[in-house]
């Protein structure tokens, strides 16, 4: 088996806010190893992108790691000073974002921003970096790499942003990428194009993969494990082939009810009654509890813990294994 | 830290310095160190000491002036000064075709002609008993013809050539005027110790703030001014080095005048009341720091023509008395406070300038006048505007203070009837006081002209034309870099010659 | 398969409405009302407005008469605040300049803002309009306020009606600025375009979807604004054409009474003080608004 | 780009004629009679009337604004009423010193207030931050002359520190320089709370925006995270709100420049517009009208340089 | 055979891109629809699909008169509305509604949840004061939000409560059309179910017709009876939901299935994708407009114009190649879904439903 690079430990971000503190991540623990691609999934403010923010040192003020470890190949990033922390970042650790409109800096120009994430890091003469950055650009596909570099991001299409954002992020050949939602802004066509590049360079360069998605299409065609999220904590984990044959948690059964399929008539989807409650009301016991078609008594009180139901899959939920309904 | 150049303070410029085109005070201190006249007045106003002429005589009746000039004047380009130049400086000044505001002043002029190059013969169409005062007037000063063709309009604007013991450096709007030494002068009028100026540079300052002017006098930043705030005096007058003079001599008072053809301020009853109601010497002590001094006549004491018995005619301040006079006239206090006959408020606007004393001045009458009953409205104008404003007919009174040499000439030049609507906005239109001031202008002999100015003054007092308010001093403050400064002050020029002033060091 | 469908116990397991409700945003006055430096603010504010209304039960004295007698008196026992100039009593000075310093400010803003308004709605509601009137708005705004000023007192005189005529004058371009970007942004928003799908009247959907949803950029210009007029029309009063006396104005009080500042301090002072404060709390209540109306900062 | 710039100046032109209009119907209702300024005074009604006559001051309204529009197009302001001279002279020796005014106020009051705004978003919320906003509202807060007087009395006269009676020199004489720094101070005073606020708010919501957290996830340090993609990105706004507070700027300039006995445009200004100086009114009018534009027509192009977008467009 | 409800021919939008402030240049046009022709009949939903940029959201608008069209015929009911006065258009549009795609910018900020649903009603004097406020709650049921919602402001609700909020609004006047822009598109997937269901009940219940535009084919196939694949400005195939999917004739329609995700982590494919990017619609490619990124383009194609016909009854496609290109099927029926998951999916839903019954 190959080596761990990222290995959180009960993790908790938490915000002081006027309603309260809140925990945007409570309590989670995951793995990636090298060469894998880690899915994460979940609605809207379950906490995914402060999870991956966390990893980074990146959370946003008033939020704060309070709890747990994030161990990078076993030293503990929260315990890193920022000069440490910068040293990582970019370099050992890079991150790609959703908006790839806004993720870039519309000033400068697409070069330039991929040769200060070089400089960052190596000092290199300034021809040697252009060289790179122009390898690192060709490496993702992007055409004529010599006359974009001098572009500016909005002469770029969406997809082309969205490749020099990953060149960007690649280009001093991290150990771990964390991609959050990279193709949710994007149309399909392009999007299978953004997967399709990740997917080989993943294969290329055997980096290890965070990708946060909330579509279960895209989890399936390049996670091998998935963490389903709900409310800040992780409800489900699971190799991705156990994940869609045999979703154990409700919260899950419900995503992948709610999804319309093409390969299937049906007259009514399956779908997840009410709304994720909001981080400073959460209900008492199992946060799902109140939309789940399963909930019992157990479910008001408690919260169940992610408890391992296989060596890969753990599922938390009072009701699993579910399978004495079936 | 001004090198060997006096810097002298004032706070506001003129628009340009041809001695017959600008009427300002401004221009009027710096013409008089840049040309000279034909005769200087002394430092009590009322004497006449030669200057260019070292002589004259006037003939019999009064209309001929024969002027002897001095042989040893030069120009400031080194051109010596012949008769033709002043024959041509006087007709420029007297002519009407020069179009100049001041031309008046010359009198009744039939010829100005040289007989030799050092006599000059000004021939009146009758007397005019002002003439040897205006002579020594700023506006007739004697320059050089050919500077003036030469400059045209630009004379006195771009440059100036004349007599005076500085001559024209530079001018720069608003902000600096530079003369230097007239390295040729030595003909000083006598009321100077030294012929000569000493000081190889002067520089007129325009600084608009009063608190800045008051500063950098304090601060030593400047050598001298007559711009003094009246409140500062006392306190620089204590400060180690600091010279203060008053000039006590200096005419230029203030008053408040009425458009005797308005209504409400055409009753005499309500200007007598006016009158007596006003607190002179209260407007003296707050608004002048005591540095004024309350005006209980129409003219100045000081000046030539003074008639002390006019003065004892003018009501002095007594707000009762106002009061019942006005009962008496039939001005009834109304709901408000304010009097009333026949439907009509006993209430008048009043115009002035905005300067530093109107505002303060005319808010304390107002206070005065509420208190006997009448209401007076203020509004005061921007001295640029103001002038514009003041020609009008919108006002039923005005706030003026003004400088003058003799009775006649303020008579004359306030009160005749053809003076009307500038400068006099009062609308007086008197046969008698036109007969009057034409028979003490044209008098020849002292008593006839004495006399006659006195029925004028005791005339217009009687009528209540004019409230007297204050005669302004003029305080001359000096550094401690200045010795020999005096202040003189005619027409508002209070170093006139600038001679006898030296710098230490 | 069985149906052992587990049953709810109670019926507190039905969703509640309560378990359902997304926290109420606060009003904007208690978001304004947490802000500690909002609350001096808007207190000030109140305080000063009343102090203006009651003017004339509060003066200790009478505005217009003084005592020429016991002017520029410090302030002490005599008069607690000292007196100016013209021995009038400051207090009664200030109350009343106080008056007529927040009118020039209203009825500046007032009319400078309603005028500016109605330009920066038309400008932004009809497109071709906008070249028209945004040159014009460009034509005043290049044409600087003070001298605006200055011609408009030369005119009418100077006096409080210029003043307020000026000051109006110069702040419409402002005005028609602020509202018409606030217009165009609302005006992107699906809402605008739903109301247009329902064919309803022009001057409806200005008054009830233009209109409030620009309010809020609205009425932050105008506390800023406020301030602003009120140290222009100082300015004004600095060159003598503000305020006339006898009129008690803190702008001209301050300016008149700088020809004292070195030997009777407060009677410059004061006024340039209680102006200080007015225009700082009005500043600090529209940040504080800024701050409460923009939902990106208290999501 | 260069098209951008000279479409800019073209559009400019209708505003300028706006203004010369304006000015000029505004100085017509100025109920003063020019001809009594000219004439002083004293003058009489028959030389009033003469010189009404020489300044053609009889004409028809609009044949006086045409026939001066007609001048002025051949670079002729005309001359002053009241001292001849030819306005263009005035407006050369008063435009120097106002410029050398604001550069000297905007020269340290920008920087200062963009250092500040930043400095404050960034540390946005803390006592520090409280302090810069709380310096920045008080600084536009306080009349101008107060200041101003304020800064002559301590530094001028109890100190003796800096002259403050005009203008000895051209700033970069040292006379010059020292004379320049109250009234500089005095004037860029009230420019730098705007400058702060806009900075601040501006900078804030850069702060928040992707590209900055893309820039910290390349590792970069803050400082340049700072300067290099949230500051230079919202320059924008300050940049607008700088081209709009010249306006602003002036009407203090016109206080500073009469509490420091300052020789320069405003009070020129000030003064020919009061004395119903018509061309010289003008002249003025014109110079901070074109000023004004001119400033914004940069700020415009400086868009398009801080902004590549706008390059394109 | 019934008369369609609304019909679009052969529109067009155009929008003149200017340059220049002064002396305006026209430097081109942006062709944001070109040419569009379909036939929307009472009680079905036609979808409308494509990538960003392809005039989706114009021909949405330009169904409903909200922007004029450059040229073309609109009929409504039978009836040319294309130039229909502004009165009659007001009576018309009570009969067409709208729902927009972000549900944070289409509802009035300002504005309470009552206000928002009557505003239709009051704008067509619809009902008295007392009336509308049933309606509104009524309405409010319907659509499954509380009647004490009445009285909040938009602000107060999640995204799905606001997008339903919206389709109340809709409602209220009892439109026969309702044009739908992206409605799910911004939404959760669980958010989105629970609105694709609702309406889908809507329009059973109600017998509406619906213009549904999106981009995602999976929800398309779920909620439409005909789909339209429009590709800049053009319908590129129009055909029954069932053969479009199962034997779709265009190759852009093929690649946009081919692309779509299959959420089947067994059935991973390379994901063979178009290759550039949608050109600008500003110059769009001459003859067929998806030569520069069709696997399959031939000399033809650069050069002619495909013409959009009939392949099949119901069925038509714009591409010279229609008949002789490959066949395609990327999803079977019942393919896909492990047969344990679907077990889990059934159990789920009668959970759901067992639960929802007690409830009640
Ligand atoms: N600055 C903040 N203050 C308080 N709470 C915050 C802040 N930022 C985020 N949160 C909370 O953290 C939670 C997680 O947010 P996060 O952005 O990680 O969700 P997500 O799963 O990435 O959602 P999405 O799919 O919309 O990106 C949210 O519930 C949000 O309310
Ligand atoms: N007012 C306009 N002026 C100029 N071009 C416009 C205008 N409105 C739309 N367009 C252009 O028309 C084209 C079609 O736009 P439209 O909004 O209909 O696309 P869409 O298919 O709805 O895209 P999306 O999926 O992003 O909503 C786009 O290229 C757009 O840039
Ligand atoms: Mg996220
Ligand atoms: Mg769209
Ligand atoms: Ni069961």
């Amino acid at each position: 088996m190959s080596e761990t690079i990222l290995d959180i430990r009960g993790l908790v971000t938490a915000f002081n806010t006027r309603n309260g503190a809140i925990r945007a991540v409570d309590g989670i623990s995951l793995s990636v190893r090298k060469g894998t691609t880690l899915g994460i999934v979940g609605e809207s403010g379950s906490g995914k992108s402060m999870l991956s923010l966390s990893v980074m040192g990146l959370v946003p003020p008033p939020g704060r790691i309070a709890e747990g470890q994030v161990l990078y190949r076993g030293t503990d990033l929260t315990k890193l000073s920022a000069a440490q922390m910068r040293d990582l970042r970019g370099n050992r650790i890079a991150m790609i974002f959703q908006e790839p409109m806004t993720s870039l800096n519309p000033v400068h120009t697409v070069g330039f921003q991929i040769i200060e994430a070089l400089r960052a890091h190596r000092k290199e003469s300034p021809a040697r970096l252009k060289e790179e950055a122009i390898e690192a650009l060709r490496k993702v596909r992007i055409p004529s790499p010599e006359r974009r570099f001098d572009e500016y991001p909005h002469q770029l299409s969406g997809g082309m942003r969205q490749r020099v954002m990953i060149a960007m992020a690649l280009v001093c050949k991290p150990d771990l990428l964390i991609a959050d939602e990279p193709t949710t802004a994007l149309d399909v066509t392009i999007q299978a194009q953004i997967l399709e590049l990740l997917r080989e360079l993943q294969a290329e360069t055997g980096m290890a993969i965070i990708l946060i998605t909330h579509d279960l299409g895209v989890v399936a065609q390049v996670a091998d494990e998935v963490a389903v999220m709900y409310a800040g904590k992780v409800v489900e984990r699971a190799p991705v082939s156990r994940i869609f044959q045999d979703p154990q948690h409700p919260y899950t059964i419900g995503l992948m009810g709610s999804m319309p399929r093409m390969e299937e008539d049906v007259d009514r989807l399956v779908s997840i009654s009410g709304v994720v409650p909001p981080p400073f009301r959460l209900p008492p016991g199992c946060r799902f509890n109140p939309r789940c078609p399963f909930v019992g008594s157990e479910c008001r009180v408690e919260q169940p813990a992610l408890a391992a139901m296989t060596d890969t899959h753990a599922v938390a939920c009072w009701k699993a294994p579910l399978e004495e309904h079936v | 830290q001004q090198g060997n150049a006096l810097t002298i303070l004032r706070v506001i410029d003129a628009d340009k310095y041809d001695p017959i085109r600008s009427t300002a005070t401004a221009a009027a201190e710096i013409v008089y160190m840049l040309a000279d006249t034909l005769v200087s007045i002394d430092f009590d106003m009322k004497t006449i000491k030669p200057l260019l002429a070292k002589s004259w005589t006037i003939s019999e009746d009064g209309k001929t002036y024969t002027f002897k000039l001095r042989d040893d004047v030069k120009f400031c380009d080194g051109r010596p000064m012949k008769a033709e130049d002043v024959v041509y400086s006087l007709k420029r000044w007297t002519d009407p075709a020069s179009k100049s505001p001041v031309s008046f002043r010359g009198g009744p002029v039939k010829d100005i002609k040289a007989t030799d190059d050092y006599t000059v013969v000004y021939e009146l169409k009758e007397p005019y008993a002002d003439l040897m005062f205006q002579l020594g007037l700023s506006f007739a000063s004697i320059i050089d013809k050919a500077s003036v063709e030469k400059l045209g309009e630009n004379f006195g604007v771009q440059g100036f050539n004349a007599t005076g013991p500085y001559c024209w450096v530079s001018w720069t709007p608003r902000q600096d005027f530079v003369m230097k030494k007239n390295p040729h002068y030595a003909w000083g009028p006598e009321i100077y110790k030294n012929p000569k100026p000493q000081v190889e540079q002067i520089v007129w300052r325009v600084i608009p703030e009063q608190n800045t002017l008051m500063a950098a006098m304090q601060a030593k930043q400047a050598d001298a001014t007559y711009y003094m705030p009246y409140i500062a005096i006392d306190t620089i007058s204590r400060v180690p080095g600091m010279k203060v003079q008053q000039q006590k001599n200096y005419i230029y008072d203030a008053f408040m005048g009425f458009k005797v053809d308005k209504p409400v301020v055409k009753d005499e009853a309500i200007r007598k009341a006016v009158n007596m109601a006003t607190n002179k010497d209260a407007i003296a002590k707050a608004v002048y720091f005591g540095k004024g001094a309350p005006m209980q006549s129409l003219l100045n004491p000081s000046v030539l023509d003074y008639d002390a018995k006019s003065a004892s005619l003018m009501p002095k301040f007594d707000p009762a008395a106002a009061a019942k006079l006005l009962d008496e006239a039939g001005w009834k206090p109304g709901s408000d406070g304010i009097r009333e006959k026949d439907g009509q408020k006993a209430t008048f606007t009043v115009y002035g300038l905005r300067n530093a004393v109107n505002p303060r001045i005319s808010e304390a009458m107002q206070a005065d006048l509420r208190k006997i009953g009448i209401d007076m409205k203020i509004q005061l104008w921007d001295a640029t505007v103001g002038w514009g404003k003041l020609a009008t007919q919108e006002f039923d009174a005005f706030y003026m203070s003004y400088p003058y040499v003799t009775a006649n000439e303020a008579l004359n030049l306030y009160f005749r009837s053809t003076q009307t609507p500038t400068p006099n906005r009062m609308n007086w239109k008197n046969e008698k006081t036109d007969q009057l001031l034409a028979t003490a202008t044209t008098a020849t002999d002292d008593n006839t002209r004495k006399g006659a100015n006195a029925a004028v003054q005791q005339q217009l007092t009687d009528a209540s034309v004019w409230v007297p308010l204050v005669s302004e001093p003029m305080w001359l403050v000096t550094g401690d870099r200045v010795e020999g400064a005096k202040p003189h002050g005619v027409y508002g020029a209070g170093l006139y010659k600038g001679l006898d002033i030296t710098l230490k060091r | 398969m069985s149906d052992g469908v587990v049953i709810p116990q109670s019926p507190a397991s039905v969703p509640q409405p309560e378990a359902e409700r997304i926290v109420r945003r606060p009003s904007v006055l208690l978001l304004l009302l947490r802000e500690p430096s909002a609350c001096v603010a808007l207190l000030t504010v109140v305080l000063i407005l009343l102090a203006a209304l009651f003017a004339p039960w509060l003066s200790p004295g009478d505005p217009y008469g003084g005592d020429l007698a016991l002017t520029l008196q410090p302030p002490g026992e005599l008069a607690l605040l000292g007196t100016d100039g013209q021995g009038r009593d400051m207090i009664t000075r200030l109350l009343y300049g106080l008056r007529t310093t927040l009118l020039i400010g209203f009825a500046a803003v007032a009319f400078g803002c309603g005028i500016g308004a109605v330009v920066g709605f038309a400008a932004a509601y009809y497109p071709r309009l906008s070249g028209l009137l945004m040159r014009l708005m460009d034509v005043l705004l290049s044409f600087p306020a003070i001298l605006f000023g200055l011609a408009i007192a030369a005119i009418f005189g100077p006096g409080l009606t210029s003043v307020i005529i000026a000051l109006s004058i110069a702040t419409v371009p402002l005005m028609a600025r602020v509202v018409r970007g606030a217009a165009i942004v609302v005006m992107q928003q699906d809402y605008v375009e739903s109301a247009r799908s329902l064919g309803m009247s022009d001057s409806r959907l200005i008054l009830k979807h233009l209109l409030p949803n620009c309010l809020s950029a609205i009425f932050v210009f105008v506390t800023l604004r406020f301030g602003q007029v009120i140290l222009l029309g100082a300015a004004l009063s600095f060159i003598g054409l503000g305020a006339q006396p006898p009129t008690a104005e803190l702008g001209a009080m301050a300016a008149d009474g700088r020809n004292f500042l070195f030997f009777a301090p407060h009677v410059s002072v004061l006024p340039s003080l209680l102006i200080f404060i007015i225009v700082l709390a009005f500043n600090v209540l529209g940040d504080a608004l800024r701050d409460a109306l923009d939902p990106k900062l208290n999501k | 780009m260069l098209r951008h710039t000279l479409e800019r100046l073209l559009l400019a032109v209708p505003v300028l004629f706006g203004v010369l209009l304006l000015g000029f119907f505004l100085m017509q209702v100025v109920p003063t009679d020019p001809a009594i300024v000219r004439a002083g005074p004293t003058a009489s009604m028959e030389v009033i009337e003469a010189i009404r006559q020489e300044l053609g001051l009889n004409e028809p309204l609009w044949k006086q604004f045409f026939i001066y529009i007609g001048r002025l197009l051949q670079g002729d302001l005309g001359v002053s009423i009241i001292n001849n001279v030819p306005v263009t002279q005035e407006l050369g020796t008063t435009i120097g010193p106002t410029l050398e005014l604001m550069l000297a106020s905007l020269i340290w009051a920008i920087p200062l207030g963009i250092a500040m705004g930043t400095v404050g978003a960034y540390y946005r919320g803390t006592f520090l931050d409280r302090i810069i906003m709380a310096a920045s509202v008080a600084g536009v807060s306080i009349p101008v002359f107060f200041l101003g007087l304020t800064l002559i009395w301590f530094l001028g006269f109890q100190y003796q520190l800096l002259p403050f009676t005009g203008r000895p020199g051209p700033i970069w004489t040292w006379e010059g320089f020292k004379a320049v720094i109250m009234p500089a101070i005095t004037l860029g005073g009230v420019f730098v709370g705007p400058v702060a606020r806009m900075t601040r708010s501006s900078v804030l919501d850069v702060l928040g925006a992707d590209h900055v957290r893309t820039a910290r996830a390349k590792g970069l340090p803050e400082r340049t995270v700072v300067s290099r993609h949230a500051l230079r990105n919202a320059l924008v706004p300050v940049v607008t709100l700088i081209g709009l507070q010249i306006g602003f700027l002036l009407g203090g300039a016109v206080v500073t420049e009469t509490v420091f006995s300052w020789p320069g445009i405003g009070r020129l200004a000030v003064g020919a517009i009061l004395s119903s100086d018509l061309p010289m009114a003008q002249g003025t009018i014109i110079v901070l009208s074109l000023g004004f534009i001119l400033v914004n027509l940069a700020v415009d192009v400086l868009y398009a340089v801080l902004d590549p977008r706008v390059r394109g467009a | 055979m019934t008369k369609p409800l609304l019909e679009l021919e052969d529109i067009r939008k155009l929008y003149p891109v200017k340059k220049g402030l002064i002396i305006q240049k026209e430097v081109g046009t942006v062709r944001a629809v070109d040419g569009v022709s379909f036939q929307l009949m009472p009680g079905e939903t036609l979808a409308v699909v494509g990538e960003s940029g392809c005039g989706k959201s114009t021909t949405a608008r330009l169904a409903m008169r909200l922007i004029e069209p450059t040229s073309g015929t609109i009929r409504y009911d039978g009836q040319d509305i294309t130039k229909a006065t502004r009165q009659d258009m007001r009576r018309l549009r009570r009969d067409m509604q709208i729902i927009f795609q972000d549900p944070y910018s289409s509802l009035n900020p300002r504005m309470t949840v009552e206000e928002i649903i009557a505003e239709p009603m009051v704008v067509h004097n619809v009902g008295d004061r007392a009336s509308r406020r049933d309606r509104v709650r009524e309405l409010l049921r319907l659509v499954d939000l509380a009647p004490y919602h009445a009285d909040r402001y938009p602000h107060e609700f999640s995204g799905g409560q606001r997008q339903r909020i919206g389709i109340a609004r809709a409602l209220s006047v009892s439109p026969r059309l309702i044009v739908c822009d992206e409605p799910v598109s911004a939404l959760d997937v669980s958010i989105q179910a629970q609105i694709v269901n609702l309406l889908k009940d809507l329009q059973k219940e109600f017998g509406l017709t619906y213009l549904f535009i999106s981009h995602g084919l999976a929800v398309v196939k779920h909620v439409s009876d005909r789909v339209a694949v429009m590709y800049l400005g053009q319908i590129v195939e129009i055909a029954d939901k069932k053969n479009l999917y199962d034997n779709p004739r265009h190759p852009y329609t093929q690649a946009l299935l081919a692309a779509a995700p299959e959420p089947d982590p067994s059935r991973r494919t390379a994901m063979k994708s178009l290759g550039g990017d949608l050109p600008s619609p500003l110059n769009p490619p001459s003859g067929c407009r998806f030569h520069t990124r069709c696997p399959l383009a031939q000399e033809r194609c650069r050069s002619e114009v495909p013409a959009l016909r009939e392949i099949e009854p119901g069925h038509r496609a714009a591409c010279h190649f229609a008949e002789s290109v490959p066949s395609f099927t990327r999803f079977r029926n019942g393919e896909g879904i492990h047969p344990r998951l679907q077990e889990r999916l059934a159990l789920y839903a009668r959970h759901k439903a067992a639960l929802a019954s007690v409830n009640a």
